[in-house]
């Protein structure tokens, strides 16, 4: 333990030992780098099935948008005046598209899928963005691997941006 | 009841009015018990969240509060703003539990009851969304419909930091991500020094526990960060080295810029007001005296100033600030004002302790363009025409 | 939901719980607008106002806020406690009056849009109904059953005195004679030094309009001063020289004493407190920490200390106030407190900004007798026995 | 006007002049004095009537209570272990009671009695009470006359009445 302020203070008792199942079961966070994903792989081909039940629906043909978000195009159009933001655009980390679909997609019945078609349904979006070939099958290592082409773009907080008075 | 209409014309049927006996004192009205848990008078029907009728989805959508009808800085609970990503979920608090783990020395499990007994706090905050509102066009025609993601709460729980001491915070931590119980399992990085600082794990609202859409039954609450930071439903929080770089804090709440950068990690609300009253929506029936009032706040702590323009922003006349003026609290203002009868635009500009003030919203476009979606915290004035019809003057 | 009570261990099923996903992670939650006026948790549906089920009627009766549930010093509204003595009666407020006459230059009425063009006020106050509790057994089990006659909101209204100014008070004008438009007409004589100090025009609590059960639309506020003055369903106001002495100040709300005479025209409420963690009717289910919280207030103005004796009144430490301490308005307390489980007396003693101190109920009876009925302020200890109930040490 | 504080301030021009005939109609206070007592009698006889049609149900034969208060009795009993506290026995005014009963009696239907029969009730109730004559007719002038047993009964607050510590 280290030398935080919070440290130096009482203890109250409060609370159970979380056990390593307990934390295995709920500890679905992804790092950028990867780092948590689980084992397994999924492929393109597996992906588009996947898609096409369970996806398709709300992120329309080819990941184009519906009442869900857009998740496909938009390469180049971030600096103009109609930017598009997708998962292909705007991005930086592909592993957050599995933390991301694993916790909260498809939106009616989130947590349904196995680690296997989240990384095939991942591995399908990002072939769509032509991130990876039609043929990939991705795992924790190669999808850790993929540069996505926005990832230098974001910058620290440089407010406040205008003038004092 | 929106809005500063009506008039001292007589009622319809006068039966109500002197020197006729009120109906309603001539029965007795309802009975002790006929309300168990209390709502408001039904002539206050149209008093509801402002909820927009014609979006492609309602799981992952806001609800505004009507600041426009509002008084004061407490907002009911009843009309707190909303804004979730999978529903609002209902939790059974007998089964809710929050694990705490990670880089800590005891990986812990409390239920809703441990959580309570830790020594408590009760503080005044606002929580405002950072898409509240949006750089671009159609602006909103009312207060809500502009910065209505935005409501003010007494909150009640235990500092954070008094949790983390209990399991014990190890070295190198410098983030901590939290995780909503709900169906987006909403996740977001918090920097630790926040979290040592005025972060709290919050069950109550105003006095009662928290209500479902505000994170039943336990929220995180970072004051002065932006709404989303401040996660509902909270299941986990788990001690790491470095932000998570969740879709929430990559693909939302990112701040793009007009040379397609994007900023990360912008936390703060900076200072901003309005004028709720008059404001957009709302009509003057009389010349004279009106009062001028809203609310301002700030992301950085205690309200300092705030001015008021009467003339398009011309000149500029300090405000009264009403006691208390609390750090990270809605703070309300008021100016006394003589309307003449002809057209006018009206505004208010707020300065926080740190000094800043806030923008125009040319201002802030000439840094961020229109597409930057967050963070705007422009000026917002008020146009009133002859008629009294008060409308925004942006749009 | 009410208590201490429930523990860490397994709730009957598991399926929720770590390490598995709970159901409401799996499906999305209420859509939102599910809620355009949001309410408390199912879960909560037993924190209620606590309403006898035994009156002989419902007309003329109260019901309690459920203090031990609450947290903070903000009442929600739907839980503000309720006192009418002729139902709540359904006001239209297009057709509600306000009519000012008697010792005035200018006798005028007024619609509510009227009075919402005055220059407004928000302030945070206490009320609380005078007989709260009463002198005789059987004393309440709760904090709730022995002083829930009492509740604190966010007011905003206007300043008495600025509508007094408009008509003009006249020489000799010494009280003004308040009347409600419920079917009790309820009638109390306030003393002008009060209407020119800090007594209001209420027309919203905690933000939005006010509840029916608290005066909708419009009220009188005599921060400090008994509930029964603080006149709901505001239509009329009289200055007058004399008290008119209607029914509610003398047949009730005067104060009997053992000799046979009654204190009439008591109107402040005195410095009080009263620990609502640990209290009757909770259980503690753990030894060790135990936060004990409570709250203090004082119709004389500021809470200035509490003290808290953990050893039936041997000894009384200082508990910590939580900021802002307001005048008049509820003031939380709390002691960190290590409980040994063995039996206990806790209690808690407020001590206002003129030096008062709140007294035990055995100073109070020695001096008023078991009769007077009303302004008992009393100290009142909660007993803890060895299993962690808690209840009422002088029932 | 006078030299109040509130005087000095600026006036809003808020607000509709009240009419004599609008005040008329609302203003029911009565004085203890008898003051906005309005014309008309009423006898313990009619009294009797209006009482065991409208008020026998809640206060009980000979008002000794019911749902509603106890009216009658207790003379002589406020000094004792167990005060009885009633019109006859508390109330320091009687025209209070035209008051009270106008504006709150019958509880189901305020404001519904004629004058007369306020009076009549009221005279009903002083003479259950022994104050009045078994044959009496009240009127604004009587009323007011009326010396209620308890009238000295009240003293002005001497609180704090205990010591501070
Ligand atoms: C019932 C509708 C629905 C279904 C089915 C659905 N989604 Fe979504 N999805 C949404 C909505 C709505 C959002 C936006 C949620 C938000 O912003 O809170 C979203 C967001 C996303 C995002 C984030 C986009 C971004 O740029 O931030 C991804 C990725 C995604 N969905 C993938 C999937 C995948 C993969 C599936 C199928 C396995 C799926 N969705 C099924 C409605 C749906
Ligand atoms: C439906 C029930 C009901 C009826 C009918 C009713 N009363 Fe009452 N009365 C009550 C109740 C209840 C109270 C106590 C109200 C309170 O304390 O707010 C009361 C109070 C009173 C009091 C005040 C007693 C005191 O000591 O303060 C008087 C006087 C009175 N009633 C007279 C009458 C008369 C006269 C009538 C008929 C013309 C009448 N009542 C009819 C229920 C009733
Ligand atoms: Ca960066
Ligand atoms: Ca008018
Ligand atoms: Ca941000
Ligand atoms: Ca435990
Ligand atoms: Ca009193
Ligand atoms: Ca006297
Ligand atoms: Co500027
Ligand atoms: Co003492």
């Amino acid at each position: 333990a280290v030398g935080f302020a919070a440290q130096a203070e009482e203890r109250y008792g409060i609370g159970q030992p979380a056990t390593q199942a307990e934390i295995a079961g709920w500890n679905i966070d992804i790092g950028r780098d990867g780092s948590n994903l689980p084992p397994g792989s999924g492929s393109v081909e597996r992906g588009r099935v996947v898609f096409s039940e369970q996806c398709v629906a709300c992120h329309g043909d080819n990941g184009q948008g519906g009442i869900g978000d857009r998740l496909v195009g938009g390469q180049g159009t971030l600096a103009s005046a109609k930017p598009i933001r997708t998962v292909g655009s705007y991005w930086p980390y592909a592993p957050t598209l599995f933390d991301y679909i694993r916790r909260a997609m498809p939106q009616n019945a989130p947590q349904s899928l196995s680690n296997e078609d989240v990384y095939a349904v991942s591995a399908y979006i990002l072939s769509l963005n032509g991130i990876v070939p039609q043929d990939a099958v991705l795992d924790a290592k190669s999808l850790a691997a993929i540069k996505m082409p926005n990832r230098d773009g974001f910058v620290s907080d440089p407010r406040p941006d205008v003038h004092d008075h | 009841v929106a809005g500063l209409g009506g008039s001292g014309a007589l009622a319809e049927s006068g039966n109500n009015l002197p020197p006729n006996v009120p109906e309603w004192m001539k029965a007795p009205g309802a009975p002790m018990g006929s309300q168990p848990y209390g709502a408001p008078s039904t002539y206050e029907k149209g008093v509801i969240k402002n909820i927009s009728k014609t979006l492609p989805q309602y799981i992952s959508a806001s609800g505004r509060t009507p600041l426009q009808d509002l008084d004061g800085i407490i907002t009911p609970n009843g009309l707190f703003y909303e804004r979730h990503h999978g529903g609002v979920p209902t939790i059974d608090p007998a089964e809710h539990r929050l694990m705490l783990h990670g880089m800590v020395d005891r990986p812990l499990v409390f239920t809703m009851d441990d959580i309570r007994r830790f020594p408590s706090q009760s503080r005044i905050h606002f929580l405002e969304c950072s898409g509240n509102p949006v750089y671009t066009k159609p602006y909103g025609k009312t207060a809500s419909d502009l910065v209505g993601l935005l409501s003010c709460a007494e909150w009640t729980g235990v500092p954070l930091k008094t949790v983390l001491n209990e399991a014990g915070l190890q070295a190198g931590a410098k983030w901590i991500v939290a995780e909503g119980a709900d169906a987006a399992a909403l996740t977001r990085s918090i920097p630790i020094e926040k979290c040592l600082d005025d972060a709290m794990l919050v069950y109550s609202q105003n006095g009662e526990r928290l209500r479902p859409q505000q994170g039943y039954p336990l929220r995180l609450l970072v004051p002065g960060f932006e709404g989303n930071m401040n996660v509902k439903w909270l299941r986990r929080l788990k001690v790491v080295a470095e932000p998570v770089y969740s879709r929430e804090e990559t693909s939302k709440y990112t701040d793009p810029m007009p040379d397609g950068t994007a900023r990360e990690f912008t936390f703060y609300m900076e200072a901003k007001s309005i004028i709720t009253r008059p404001s957009g929506g709302q009509k003057l029936t009389a010349k004279g005296f009106q009062e001028i009032t809203g609310i301002a706040w700030s992301g950085h702590g205690k309200i300092k100033r705030v001015e008021v323009s009467v003339d398009d922003g011309e000149s500029w006349q300090d405000a009264t600030l009403q006691e208390p003026v609390l750090t990270r609290a809605l703070t309300r203002f008021r100016l006394p004002w003589h309307w003449d009868g002809t057209p006018a635009v009206i505004q208010s500009r707020a300065i926080d302790e740190t000094g800043y003030v806030q923008p125009t919203l040319a201002e802030l476009v000439a840094v961020r363009g229109v597409n930057s979606f967050y963070h705007n915290n422009a000026i917002w004035p008020w146009r009133i025409d002859a008629n009294g019809e008060v409308s925004n003057a942006q749009a």
